[in-house]
């Protein structure tokens, strides 16, 4: 008999339930082939000639427009989508899609502080992180957006401030913190965290959840001065040539059991209200995946930076690892 | 028969055309672009990239990754020597030995830096033992320092240094050491005035292939050097990533490949005029 | 002075093996974590639960395998055409596959194919992976095979020719046998590098073609989970068997 | 008798080497049928650089190489109905004494290969040997394979390379007649290498002295030994004592204690030293002139003590008149 | 006169070996002051073991070494003042000629190293090629700078492996004399393995004859070759004709074409082939008992064709009594 029409999905890694593919086979018979990338700029440049071969991938909100405007992405067709609804209200119209024209939101992350318990008084702020107390054991991400971000919210200035004097700000601090970080490094302090090498640590809440799920030691708490917040969504490219099926799966995701599944899997916060509602108590009222309104007010969303902007980040964010 | 040896070239001559060549010409034209509004390349032509490398940072960059490499290449070739000439030593066992080397490199770059990762750090396994026996009160910070970014390196790169060692001692006429014997060397000294000059060209070839690879790693420095020192792997691979600056990252890289070359053939020259 | 180079060598082994006794160490571990909690052998079970890890192993050995045999055989002859025409384009391009950086291997040869992609109709995938493994397990190829042939004594090849053999003649049915050992050396180097790299891969890699090391670098975000060592171990183990077993049989 | 192999003005000149160095310099000679010609002469004095372009491992610079009177010169060597025994015999490690043997036939899509084969084993009495490796056989059976393995081509000129050399000076004496006696068994031309004038003398029917690349003298081993046209040549293939542009070799001195009764210049000398050779004696002694003059003597006449005066005279006809 | 150098019962047995097959199988000898002591034998017999045993680069499985009537046999080469030219030379590559025999004097903190290498490379004429490495020196040269690396340290003894062996036969002869000359006038002991009964005869003093690893006889030159006590030893060191229990050497061999007066048994033959080698022709006459003889006649008393009818006799001094 023929073979079972192949769907390909290239997503970030640990992003799925353990079990959606294979409901997705059992109801659609459609396999998907599905493969993960590790940053933004790896799916960029898979994608970027227009035959990766990839029919749905999932970009993070400031990859959007850039990929839009290099005619990468083949428009939402809301006709095929029937629960665009489940989404939540904010998620409905986000800052970089305001009428979802080219992507669906997925699931949304932010960063903050994950730390031990015993380190007394436990951390608030960006600022609790230049405290001598932490010299050696402490932590920050590998990643010039988030770090230079969050020298950027200790100081109070705009997440994504393409003002050289800011950036130079920026600089500054982390090249005053740099003494007491351990290392620059993402998802492997996890580990260390949880084993006690490490006291705080500059961490995504979905991987400080399952540092804290490995050991009650370990707390999280998202900053006072405000913090970074990114989603990630689903998109369609326009490259591919199965859109209709590319589309059932989407709508796939957006069942609320679906979506429910995949935040008990992946431990990240759904864009899915309906989804919300679905999931166990814990979960659904645990502050780290799902802080409350008043701290979610602090957020603010990653956005593309102007050419000029980004090189000087970078060059700066260089001078910081290599300084 | 001249024909002949011209098939026998072919293919790689193909391969090296399409595979290596043509690529560098790609990298080479990026060079000369501009980073696009979001990242990748676009005109105008521009020399921009190259005159940016003019910038002490990435002048100190440099020179500490060159630091860090000459480091590597020189424990390597420490502790590859004795190895080797143990294996050629070894009789029959030789590829037996030899495999053992090789042994380790079946399984994940990434699994055996970890597990140098679990050794390493506060908690693992040597500051646990040396606690354990008392040794040490503070847990040793072996983790997430230049150090660990040797170790990391020389521990990837040490076959690489074995295996020619291996080969031009295998070669060597035992009767060299036997006539240094005869002539009144005891044993050691025949091995430095004997055995070690004469496994100088793999030596050198071994040294080739330790330090180049260190000089472009970036992945070592980022999870054992905890992304602390950056080295010029780093800052190119940042370009071809984060960076989304395509243009510069072609520009450092070639710089540094022409240096390499140039450094590499030189060596390689001087050690052919070396014997006969 | 025998005794002292053996034992600096058993040092050497210790540094080498280290990794893996550990590695090994834990995928017997009952718990996930770095803390020893008891003797299992979940995680080698749990290999076959995870089809993504099969998979991908799968991939990564056959991909090594098409990359080694195809960098083999070139890389064989190409050694042995060099030793009686000299080709200075062609060894500097070799020279020059060495000392490029990895990420720049990757990032050009991925640049190059989409740029083919422009005009055929071909996708990243097995095909390119395996092309950007033969592309730069070659020189280390030709480097070893170079070597052995060094020792063998031109005087055969021409006592073939004398006898009535032709060049290929002469290089199938004397040369290449007697460059057995060294050929073998040269495709278990150029089999470990490509089984082992991930990051020219995982820049050429598309659709269906997803290799060990890459899940791996997934499965980081959770932290490298136990199965990974288990598989690995079993990597080992399997290869090293073969391996020795092909010792064994050359032996004879 | 048309000659079998011929080289007309052949020269070689390396690349390596300077333009007016040639290892070949313009040599002409011609092998007849069913002979024996040797090519003798020192070191470096391009003998086997010739047999090399004779075979076609190398091509000449110029001049011509023809086989039964067809031009070979541009031929590769596996259309050469010529083939070599080289001097480190070259044969096949890795293949048994059968298939080194077979080894050309095949190439050369022969038929009757097992029974040729088993004819040249019966031949060069490589019985029981078959299934050896190279590594399991002792000099001389080596070369016993490795001829076998050129003769079953039935070549028309075979080339030998030094082919005792290799081979210790005792079974080297016994080999060397062998293969004397198997050339003229099997009627084909060898073309034979060496620096041993013994060899040469011995088992050549034509020498060919080279010198340089040059083609010094050509003749049989009687004409070349007693009447030498140089003296290099006369040197090469024996001792020779230098009274100004007279020479004589040592066996042609006579020697006597009493003053002899000959028409001839008697010298007068002294016994300086007497060494024992065996089969021969050599007997030093210092003539008036303070000259000393070797003398070669059958062991069993020789009773002559350091010290003693002697008498030594020569046939006119033993006088190498040869201007330095 | 106190030997320098003495084995005793010395045996060497490889593991790899049968437990009864020895390489070296209990030989004693003796070498006395400024001799030069040929060690003989067909390929195989241990000659070069037995050096290696007295270099101290093998340690005997039993029996005992003395030097100047120390024990030594424990001793590691390095403390043994004996010095070893190899059969390879084994010249360091990586040094010039001057480095190299430099080496050992650095090794053994001798003074005035310059004017002693000085002095050697003046006595070996190496002058000039002070500075080149091994790589560009001849055959000859590569030996004298061996010799010379050995020589300079003064040792006891000087062991050499077929010094001669890689020499081109010309450039043989004449370094066969200049090494003896040379062994005469540092006046050292020279223990020399060779193969080759000429070079033995010439050079020795003492002529050991080994088999098998065994001693089969030991003598001066002229004791060995002319009463050997077996018929290995007597063939080894020259071609004898066997008739019967009776051995006889071809030069010692008398012919004549009419009946001579000689009252001895004179038996007739038939010249069969001459062949001319030089100094000497072989000349092969076929008897009744249909036994072919060999015998060698200086060339100027050779006048007989084949075919032609001949005496033949010998003196009863001239023959080897060896029941086979
Ligand atoms: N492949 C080569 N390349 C360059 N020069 C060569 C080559 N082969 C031989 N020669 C040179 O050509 C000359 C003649 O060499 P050839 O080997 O013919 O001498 P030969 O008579 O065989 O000497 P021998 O008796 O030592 O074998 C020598 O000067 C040698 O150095
Ligand atoms: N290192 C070794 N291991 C095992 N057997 C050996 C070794 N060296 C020599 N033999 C054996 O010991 C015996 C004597 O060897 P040796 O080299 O002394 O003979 P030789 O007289 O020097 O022969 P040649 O004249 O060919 O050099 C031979 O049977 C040889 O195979
Ligand atoms: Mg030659
Ligand atoms: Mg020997």
């Amino acid at each position: 008999r023929a073979p079972a029409p192949r769907l390909n999905v290239f997503n970030w890694s640990e992003y799925l339930g353990n079990q959606t593919l294979a409901d997705f086979r059992e109801e659609t018979g459609i396999e998907v082939r599905y493969s993960v990338y590790e940053s933004n700029e790896e799916l960029l440049a898979k994608v970027f000639s227009g035959n990766s071969g990839w029919d749905v991938v999932f970009p993070s909100n400031y990859f959007i427009e850039p990929m839009r405007e290099k005619k990468l992405l083949a428009p939402m067709d809301h006709g095929r989508l029937t629960r665009l609804d489940n989404l939540d209200a904010t998620m409905r119209s986000p800052v970089w899609d305001r009428k979802l024209d080219w992507c669906v939101p997925y699931m949304w992350g932010a960063t903050g502080i994950a730390y031990r318990r015993e380190l007394t008084p436990a951390p608030t702020g960006w600022a609790d992180l230049w405290d001598a107390r932490l010299r050696g054991r402490l932590t920050m991400l590998d990643d010039p957006a988030d770090t230079m971000g969050a020298a950027l919210k200790k100081r109070g200035l705009p997440l994504n401030s393409p003002r050289p004097e800011d950036l130079r700000i920026a600089r500054d601090e982390l090249l005053a913190q740099k003494p007491l970080v351990r290392a620059y490094i993402n998802v492997e302090a996890r580990d260390q965290l949880v084993a006690g090498d490490l006291l705080a640590c500059h961490m995504w809440a979905t991987t400080a959840q399952f540092a804290i799920d490995d050991s009650d030691q370990v707390a999280f708490v998202y900053p006072r001065e405000g913090f970074p917040l990114y989603a990630d969504n689903a998109v369609i490219l326009r490259e591919s040539p199965r859109k209709e099926m590319a589309h059932r799966f989407i709508d796939f995701l957006l069942r609320p059991e679906i979506a429910a599944a995949i935040v008990v899997d992946s431990r990240t916060a759904t864009a899915n209200a309906a989804a919300r509602k679905l999931l166990p108590e814990a979960m659904r009222s645990n502050p780290v995946v799902y802080p409350d309104a008043e701290t979610l007010s602090r957020g603010e969303w990653f956005a593309p930076l102007p050419v000029e902007a980004q090189r000087l980040r970078d060059r700066y964010w260089t001078e910081v690892k290599s300084g | 028969m001249r024909n002949a040896r011209f098939w026998f070239l072919a293919p790689a001559r193909l391969v090296a055309l399409c595979l290596l060549a043509a690529p560098l010409v790609i990298v080479a034209a990026y060079s000369l672009l501009t980073r696009g509004v979001y990242g990748g390349q676009s005109r105008p032509l521009t020399l921009e990239s190259y005159s940016r490398l003019a910038d002490l940072l990435y002048f100190g960059i440099a020179l500490k990754s060159l630091l860090i490499a000459l480091a590597a290449t020189l424990i390597c070739l420490v502790l590859a020597f004795p190895l080797a000439l143990f294996i050629a030593r070894s009789g029959r066992r030789r590829n037996w030995y030899l495999h053992l080397v090789m042994l380790p490199f079946w399984t994940s770059f990434l699994v055996r830096t970890y597990a140098w990762m679990f050794l390493l750090r506060d908690t693992g396994l040597i500051n646990t033992i040396l606690a354990g026996v008392g040794a040490i009160a503070e847990p040793l910070p072996l983790l997430y320092n230049d150090g660990a970014v040797v170790l990391g390196l020389v521990y990837g790169y040490l076959p690489f240094m074995v295996l020619p060692i291996y080969a031009t001692l295998e070669r060597m006429d035992t009767a060299l050491e036997e006539a240094a014997a005869d002539l009144g060397a005891r044993p050691w000294v025949a091995l430095a005035t004997v055995t070690l000059p004469l496994t100088r060209p793999g030596m050198i070839a071994g040294s080739v292939l330790v330090f180049i690879p260190s000089l472009g790693a970036y992945l070592t420095p980022d999870l054992l050097g905890g992304g602390k020192s950056t080295l010029i792997g780093n800052v190119i691979q940042q370009q071809f990533t984060s960076a989304r600056d395509w243009p510069f990252g072609s520009a450092i890289s070639l710089v540094l490949m022409m240096l390499v070359l140039a450094a590499v053939t030189w060596l390689l020259r001087r050690q052919k005029g070396e014997f006969s | 002075m025998r005794t002292t180079m053996a034992a600096a060598a058993v040092c050497v082994y210790l540094f080498l093996h280290l990794p893996l006794a550990v590695l090994a160490l834990f995928s017997f571990n009952q718990s996930r974590f770095t803390q020893w909690e008891g003797f299992s052998l979940r995680w080698y079970r749990a290999i076959l639960d995870d089809p993504r890890l099969i998979e991908s192993t799968l991939n990564s050995l056959s991909i090594a395998v098409a990359a080694t045999l195809a960098a083999t055989a070139i890389g064989t002859l190409c050694a042995y055409g060099m030793r009686k025409r000299r080709a200075p384009a062609l060894e500097a391009s070799l020279h020059l596959s060495l000392v490029t950086p990895e990420i720049v291997t990757g990032v050009s040869l991925l640049a190059l194919f989409q740029w083919i992609f422009q005009y055929l109709d071909v996708r990243l995938g097995m095909l390119t992976v395996i092309l950007a493994h033969t592309a730069f397990s070659i020189a280390y190829v030709v480097l070893v095979v170079r070597a052995r042939l060094r020792t063998i004594d031109p005087a055969l090849e021409e006592a073939a020719l004398d006898l009535g053999a032709s060049e290929w003649d002469a290089f199938r049915r004397i040369t290449l046998p007697l460059l057995g050992p060294g050929v073998g050396a040269a495709a278990l180097l150029a089999f470990t590098v490509s089984f082992d790299d991930y990051v020219i891969t995982s820049l050429v890699a598309g659709v269906d073609s997803e290799t060990l090391p890459m899940v791996i670098y997934g499965m980081a975000r959770r932290g490298v989970s136990p199965v990974v060592n288990a598989i690995s171990a079993v990597i080992v183990v399997g290869l090293g068997g073969l391996i020795l077993a092909a010792e064994g049989l050359q032996r004879r | 008798m048309r000659p079998v192999l011929a080289l007309r003005e052949v020269t070689k000149h390396y690349p390596e080497h300077p333009p007016d160095q040639m290892a070949v310099d313009g040599i002409s000679f011609q092998v007849d049928p069913a002979t024996l010609f040797a090519l003798l002469g020192p070191s470096g004095c391009g003998k086997t650089t010739t047999l090399r372009l004779i075979a076609g491992l190398d091509s000449p610079t110029a001049g011509h190489i023809l086989l039964h009177d067809e031009d070979i010169t541009t031929q590769p060597p596996y259309r050469r109905n010529v083939s070599t025994v080289f001097q480190s015999y070259a044969l096949f490690p890795h293949m048994t004494v059968r298939e080194n043997i077979a080894f050309g036939m095949h190439r050369k899509r022969m038929d009757g290969i097992e029974k040729r084969s088993r004819d040249m084993i019966d031949l060069l009495h490589l019985n029981g040997l078959e299934d050896r490796r190279p590594s399991q056989l002792s000099g001389g059976e080596k070369q016993r394979v490795a001829l076998a393995r050129s003769l079953v081509l039935q070549p028309d000129v075979l080339l030998l390379d030094e082919p005792l050399a290799a081979l210790d000076p005792n079974l080297r004496a016994q080999v060397r007649d062998e293969l004397k006696s198997l050339q003229r068994r099997v009627g084909i031309a060898f073309v034979m290498v060496t620096h041993d004038k013994e060899e040469a003398l011995a088992m050549a029917d034509t020498i060919a002295l080279m010198k340089g690349g040059r083609l010094e003298q050509a003749g049989s081993p009687f004409d070349v030994y007693v009447r030498p046209r140089t003296r290099f040549a006369a040197s090469f293939l024996g001792a020779v004592n230098w009274i100004g542009d007279v020479g004589i070799r040592p066996e042609a001195v006579r020697v006597s204690a009493s003053r002899p009764q000959v028409d001839r210049t008697v010298h007068l000398g002294q016994v300086q030293r007497t060494t024992f050779l065996g089969d021969r004696v050599q007997l030093i002694a210092r003539m008036e002139n303070d000259a000393a003059l070797t003398v070669q003597l059958a062991r069993t006449d020789c009773d002559f003590e350091p010290g003693q005066q002697v008498h030594l005279w020569w046939q006119a006809s033993d006088e190498l008149r040869l201007p330095g």
